[in-house]
């Protein structure tokens, strides 16, 4: 992909030819088809700035200011066929296209010299020329459409994208844990410890060490409870009962510390010695 | 889940902020759809829309100009302002030679072409290098195969072509010339 | 194929124009030395130095931000729009690792819990920035101390954890008696 093309209106212009004769299919051309002179250093830049044989073609029709509906094939055909020849002649790599387009012009030509057979439906010839005028005018379009393309301001070149930077997450997310995750980190841990009997805790038991952590964040908080304090009024009775459970565990398990100082004196709860100095 | 305390209802000139902080920070253009996200309460699309080209008005004259492309809305900056930034870039912007501007002419607006059908229009075979660096580009992409012995790929432009472009739809390429001539020559014959 | 005309030399509004989009524009932030280089006319530090505080406080009060880092110049997001943009990404949070969640098990259904009680069960010590992260998360508090040598903490779960997994009470968490079954079963095989 060189950078620089070179496009084709920058081809010098006709200048008289002085030079040695061309020639064509071995024979001499006397007249130089008109706009054919190329000096020969140009010849390899120039036909590098062809894109192919329709392109070289279109170039010759424009140059000569025909009628693309109507080209005069003869001249056309001798005008690319020079080219074909200089190319040849140089030694240029010369892409098979080109040759084949030579044979295609030539064929043209010679269907052009035919005499029209003499029918009465005369409309419905084609003529010879209709598929290459066709893909001439495809291939015009195109070389236009690319052109428009070039020309219209693209990112990265015209234009950047704005990208300004997020600032840095106040929270990352966090990760989501399910009921599920929870009972296979336990059913893993059951499995690793093989302590399954010992810890198994049924619905019940982990109601009552619901209430076991809610006794102690009150006591954390006021610091020592009467005991009927901790007894919600009005609260179903299977509530009171694990809640009651909930503070005999909590006495066993030495969490807390039930006090009466005499005799149907309230009871007080509160965590186990926490007279210690706790920490503020 | 997240630490963050849910945000307010914002009220409008809040919304068209948080609308302006998410263009100018998001890697790739927003659809109104993806902006209406931004809230938790129902927008409407229309307002996101009002309020949008209000922003786009309030930028006008800047370095940065809010644009509408085929993936929705982008900040970008203003081609008047990218020869100063061109002295910041180490690298100069790629420049496309004709051969790939033409296959990428033909893949736009006769899409979709397999290979052959470009090489058809061009007279020329096309290297594999030109269609390597379209895609590479990220403009062009193959969108499935021709049925036909050898199932060539079929290319077609890309949405970031037409976002690289400030195009929405292929519609807005420019036109096709001559095609009169075309038409003439059809019904002449 | 633009043959984009050198920029001529720009007046004071548009050179904070130039700068605010060179800003807006670039994927890092940019030191006063390369903003000079936008310019082909010498440009003063002192008058550049003027224009960005100039454009900070235009920007002031916006969602975007101009801010001076270690690297140089940047806008950047406000942090206060960081909720709104965060619904706009579609990232999938982190995993718990198997320890924080062994931990969080052992809390839920033996609470309340010392790090000691669940070093018993884990067969493992306990990192102290596990318990932390539960606890940033709100998920597990510290309800009181074991009276032992040491005075433990004891650890129990919050209502925060309940609201988070969507239960009412504790006693919606997995039965474990069922645990046994899938166990027994999984043994089995």
């Amino acid at each position: 992909m060189s950078g620089e093309v070179i496009t084709p209106d920058v081809v010098p212009a006709p200048q008289p030819a002085a030079q040695m004769p061309l020639r064509l299919y071995g024979e001499v051309l006397e007249k130089l088809p008109l706009d054919l002179y190329i000096p020969p250093d140009a010849l390899e830049v120039i036909l590098d700035a062809f894109q192919g044989p329709l392109d070289l073609l279109l170039y010759l029709i424009r140059k000569a200011n025909v009628d693309i509906l109507d080209i005069p094939m003869a001249p056309l055909t001798a005008q690319y066929l020079v080219y074909v020849e200089a190319m040849r002649s140089r030694r240029l790599e010369l892409a098979a296209e080109y040759l084949l387009m030579a044979a295609m012009l030539l064929e043209i030509k010679s269907r052009m010299l035919l005499p029209k057979p003499p029918r009465a439906d005369a409309d419905e010839v084609e003529d010879p020329r209709a598929e290459l005028v066709r893909r001439l005018i495809e291939y015009e379009q195109m070389k236009a459409a690319a052109l428009a393309l070039d020309a219209i301001p693209r990112t990265q070149r015209e234009h950047e994208w704005v990208g300004v930077q997020v600032a840095e997450r106040i929270a990352e997310i966090q990760p989501t844990v399910s009921a599920g995750d929870l009972q296979l980190a336990w059913l893993g841990l059951m499995r690793h410890a093989n302590v399954t009997q010992h810890h198994r805790v049924t619905r019940e038991a982990l109601s009552v060490r619901e209430f076991m952590s809610g006794i102690l964040r009150r006591l954390s908080d006021a610091g020592s409870l009467r005991f009927d304090e901790l007894f919600e009024a009005g609260a179903p009775a299977s509530q009171m009962v694990v809640n009651f459970l909930a503070v005999l565990e909590l006495a066993r398990e030495n969490l807390i510390e039930l006090l009466q100082l005499e005799a149907f004196a309230p009871i007080y709860v509160r965590h186990a010695r926490t007279a210690v100095a706790e920490p503020a | 889940m997240s630490d963050t305390p849910e945000p307010q209802s914002p009220n409008l000139p809040d919304v068209k902020r948080i609308l302006e902080a998410a263009l100018l920070s998001s890697q790739d253009a927003l659809t109104t759809t993806e902006l209406k996200r931004l809230f938790e309460q129902e927008l409407d699309h229309v307002l996101i829309r009002r309020l949008l080209d209000e922003l786009r008005d309030e930028w006008a004259g800047r370095g940065v100009e809010l644009v509408q492309v085929a993936s929705g809305w982008r900040f970008r900056t203003r081609s008047d302002v990218q020869p100063y930034l061109d002295r910041l870039k180490n690298e100069k912007p790629a420049r496309y030679s004709r051969a790939v501007l033409e296959t990428l002419a033909i893949i736009a607006y006769r899409q979709p072409v397999t290979r052959g059908d470009i090489e058809d229009i061009r007279g020329v075979s096309v290297s594999p290098g030109i269609i390597k660096a379209l895609e590479g580009r990220g403009w062009i992409d193959s969108v499935g195969y021709r049925e036909v012995p050898g199932r060539p790929a079929l290319y077609a432009t890309t949405r970031r072509f037409l976002d690289d472009l400030g195009l929405r739809t292929l519609a807005e390429l420019p036109p096709l010339a001559e095609l009169q001539k075309v038409m003439d020559f059809d019904d002449a014959r």
